[in-house]
């Protein structure tokens, strides 16, 4: 796909921070209103295709190599199974909540009913919106990215 | 109509009857027969998993192991389609 | 609690955590070298079936385990996800290990000649690995949509391995359409259960189902997709394309993937309207006479079809097609017969022939694939009336070719022989005309192998094969290990009867026990 | 008859997809055919879960004197739906890129055209 016009580099310029931004709040506030790391993750990818579709393939694949958001996508899955294995090694039971209750990180309960958000609360929850997150950011990245690239490339080898 | 119009023809309105009876007799739109499962994951939601929201408490870790899989499949298909365009390269 | 125990009791959870752990980290790992992503996955794959092994020795010691994910303990209404091993989802993870090791062992030099895309590809064997065991082991419906989702996506990719070729990418296309609609509805049935009984649990659901309109539709549903999944008659057009054109390593991950449908069958089947045969007779009656019918359809065009094959692959194909109509034939009359007391035993032999068959079957197809793969690897050719005079310079693969011509067509010393003769007893006892039919496909079958046989090995010496070298020794490892199983277990039937497939059909007929390890009820 | 209209859009909604699927012979209508019945099972989920007048189950900022657990919606349908909707893009994106290829190899999208080529 080739560039889009000045105009359209430029606006998307300026929205993209905001998106991203935005899909930043949704997988770290997934625990406490409507979202998480899937829709996060939609809203930050969407963000990038935006780019991709403004630079072109071309531009965007010169920036960045599909191979290191591959290697982003594993990282966030390994850190998904990692806090599911360590839910295993801790609390004795695999995908186990082991910091809901415990005063480490994300520990503490809310109170039963309608509260006000606090987001110290969750236990293994946050950890895994995050993973997620990545996971899902680099994952639908990479396909739209492959997929935009392999249609402008003339001749397959 | 060809042979293979006229066979899906056949499936597709023997299909139709199996849907359109399993619609009528399914429960009211808005009012559910059993909800035991969903009304205790309402109430537990807070304070077996700490979080307000009940959908991600179903999401992460009531039914986690359903989203590992789910994580799996995005990823499942991130390799499919690597692979099959390996070759689309300048 | 020793070291042992522990590991078994955790063991559920490590036989999925462990080779999707594998799949996710080897991306990363074969940035370092091919060797180490090799090695890598051979480590791995072991590993998952050390962890197999120890939980079989317990699962046929001592009844069916339940792992809880997220909770020590099981609470009632059962909200979360559970694992629950019985030998039947045990002997079928083993089938799925032996079939995914052979096809590592191969795959490491069949594969030696690509260059690109390996690291892609072990993924996906370790994820369609991940996700067929997934499929066996887990007790509830939704988790066994997912994994039966991600074997889809898993199995349609590595069909499309040859990006050159114009037809495996239209098999593989043709499979995903096929099989993503089954999956969509299969979701619509767990909806369907989900309205009237608020439970995803197969044990629970199995407790409370009354056997209304609605279960009825969602049993039909059931048994089509994953028939058609397993490559019953009406919907089997997949199988010879997707068969015929993916990698041979490739094709027999995907028999794995193609029995763990068959297993979610006989799940449904006996498990989830288990209860149907105490009270509601004729049900059962009339489903497994549709069983039989499709059954014995399955077979004589499964037979026809490879009669008339000239492509290798496709042949061996349509062959597999005819050898799931006779798996499919035994848990009919199984189904079908079950129900009055006075069959029962004929009943019983028909499931352990049926249920053995499983296991025969897949290794006796994967055999015949690993050696149409050995030759597709040497002469680049596929199609038979190009072939001819290759026993000279392949003797190996020449050996194994006959060994498994004689397992898939029920010959006496191979595995074979030991499951088509409870077959045939069980459905003599039923109806005389299907045991008669079923024992001339056998036949026809022979014959069509033998055809290959003269066509492909023997024959004048053709001038283009002069070169011909014989196969890398990883290949004819991999092809020796599934001879030795074959001609182990022809020769020692009863060994195999009595440990793995008598417990795993008492664990099918019967879902009280399934049940009550839920719910410690009944 | 009117409260189970929803269930009625869902059948509808399999039926054009399966339609398309059946009928259809480019490969891309095809696609879009397989998508239709996805949104449409997908539907067919979420109406599972609604309870009549029935809130979103978070409590974040619950409106006041919203009794729970019934003046809740169930959660369980949205669950499985966020894993139906996550299946249907990965599904999607690997059956557009076969759909690519073919195009490349074949130079048509028409289904009977690639059959007889294939020969």
């Amino acid at each position: 796909m080739s560039e889009m016009s000045k105009i359209v580099r430029t606006v998307s310029n300026m929205l993209f921070p905001f998106i991203v931004l935005f899909g930043i709040y949704v997988i770290a506030h997934g625990h406490l209103t409507p979202g998480g790391g899937f829709q996060g993750g939609a809203v930050v990818a969407s963000g990038c295709a935006m780019i991709l579709v403004a630079y072109g393939s071309g531009w965007v694949f010169g920036k960045i190599k599909e191979k290191r958001l591959s290697a982003f996508e594993s990282l966030g899955a390994v850190m998904f199974i990692g806090v599911a294995l360590l839910g295993l090694a801790f609390s004795g039971v695999f995908f186990g909540n082991f910091l809901a209750g415990s005063n480490l990180l994300f520990g503490v309960t809310p109170a039963v009913g309608s509260t006000l958000a606090d987001i110290n609360t969750g236990g293994v929850l946050p950890l895994m919106n995050f993973a997620v997150g990545i996971k899902v950011i680099a994952g639908l990245f990479v396909i739209v990215l492959v997929m935009a690239y392999a249609s402008s490339v003339k001749e397959w080898k | 109509m060809s042979f293979r119009n006229m066979v899906a023809v056949i499936l597709l309105s023997l299909l139709a009857v199996f849907f359109i009876f399993s619609v009528l007799l399914i429960h009211p739109f808005g009012a559910p027969n059993q909800t035991q499962m969903d009304d205790h994951m309402i109430e537990h939601t807070q304070d077996e998993t700490g979080t307000n929201n009940g959908v991600t408490s179903i999401v992460f870790d009531y039914r986690g192991f359903d989203t590992l899989g789910e994580a799996t499949i995005l990823f499942t298909a991130v390799a499919g389609v690597m692979m099959i365009f390996r070759r689309a390269k300048k | 609690m020793n070291i042992l125990e522990i590991i078994i009791e955790q063991s559920p959870p490590l036989i999925i955590a462990i080779p999707l752990l594998g799949a996710f980290l080897t991306p990363l790992i074969s940035r370092l070298s091919g060797k180490a992503r090799n090695v890598f996955v051979g480590i791995v794959i072991a590993l998952t079936g050390f962890l197999i092994a120890l939980l079989a020795s317990d699962v046929f010691a001592n009844g069916p385990r339940t792992y809880v994910f997220g909770a020590k303990n099981l609470a009632l209404p059962v909200v979360r996800i559970l694992f629950e091993v019985d030998s039947l989802s045990v002997f079928m993870a083993i089938v799925t290990f032996i079939l995914a090791f052979v096809s590592l062992v191969y795959s490491w030099s069949f594969m030696n000649k690509e260059n690109d895309g390996l690291d892609k590809y072990y993924t996906l064997i370790l994820l369609l690995f991940t996700s067929t065991l997934g499929m066996e082991l887990t007790g509830d419906i939704f988790n066994f949509f997912v994994f039966l989702e991600i074997s889809c996506i898993s199995s349609c990719a590595l069909i499309a391995f040859y990006t050159g070729r114009g037809e495996s990418v239209e098999a593989a296309f043709k499979y995903i359409v096929i099989s993503s609609i089954g999956a969509l509805f299969v979701l619509f049935a767990i909806g369907l259960l989900y309205s009237q009984y608020n439970a995803l649990n197969i044990a629970t659901l199995a407790h409370v189902i009354q056997y209304t309109f609605l279960d009825k539709i969602v049993l039909m549903l059931f048994i089509a997709v994953l028939g058609m999944k397993a490559g019953l008659v009406p919907m089997h057009m997949w199988l010879p394309d997707a068969y015929g054109e993916a990698p041979s390593s490739v094709t027999i991950i995907i028999i794995g993937a193609t029995q763990a449908s068959l297993y979610g069958v006989l799940r449904i089947c006996f498990t989830l309207y288990g209860g149907m045969f105490q009270n509601v007779t004729i049900n059962s009656f009339v489903i497994g006479w549709i069983i039989l019918v499709l059954a014995i359809i399955t077979i004589l065009i499964g037979v026809i079809m490879a009669l008339i094959q000239t492509d290798f692959r496709r042949l061996i194909a349509y062959a597999a097609v005819a050898e799931i109509g006779y798996i499919f034939l035994g848990v009919g009359v199984g189904l079908a017969v079950l129900s009055n007391p006075g069959l029962m035993e004929v009943g019983k032999t028909a499931m352990q022939g049926g249920v053995f068959h499983i296991i025969n079957d897949s290794l006796d197809i994967g055999l015949l694939f690993l050696v149409a793969g050995a030759i597709y690897y040497t002469t680049k050719e596929s199609s038979l009336d190009k072939m001819g005079g290759l026993a000279r310079n392949m003797k190996y693969t020449t050996i194994f070719f006959v060994i498994g011509l004689l397992a898939v067509s029920g010959m006496p010393p191979m595995n074979g022989f030991a499951s088509k003769l409870l077959i045939y007893e069980s459905i003599y006892q039923l109806n005389p005309i299907l045991s008669i039919i079923a024992i001339l496909c056998s036949i026809l079958l022979l014959a069509t192998f033998v055809k290959v046989l003269h066509s492909a090995f023997l024959g004048p010496k053709l001038p283009k094969f002069d070169d011909v070298k014989e196969v890398p020794r990883s290949m004819l490892l991999a092809m020796g290990i599934i001879a030795a199983i074959i001609i182990f277990f022809g020769l020692f039937p009863e060994f195999v009867l009595n440990n793995l497939v008598k417990p795993a059909v008492d664990a099918l007929v019967s879902n009280a026990s399934y049940i009550s390890k839920v719910l410690g009820v009944i | 008859m009117i409260l189970n209209f929803p269930f009625i859009a869902v059948v509808a909604m399999v039926f054009i997809g399966l339609f398309a699927v059946l009928f259809k012979r480019n490969l891309i209508k095809m696609v879009i055919g397989i998508s239709i019945i996805e949104s449409g099972v997908n539907l067919f989920l979420i109406t599972l879960g609604y309870r009549e007048g029935g809130v979103a189950p978070i409590y974040t900022g619950l409106p006041a004197g919203t009794t729970y657990p019934e003046g809740m919606v169930m959660p369980v349908p949205q669950a499985l739906t966020l894993t139906s909707i996550v299946i249907g893009v990965a599904v999607l994106a690997l059956m557009l890129s076969l759909t690519m290829h073919i195009y490349r190899h074949y130079g048509t999208l028409d289904v009977r055209k690639i059959r007889r080529l294939k020969e």
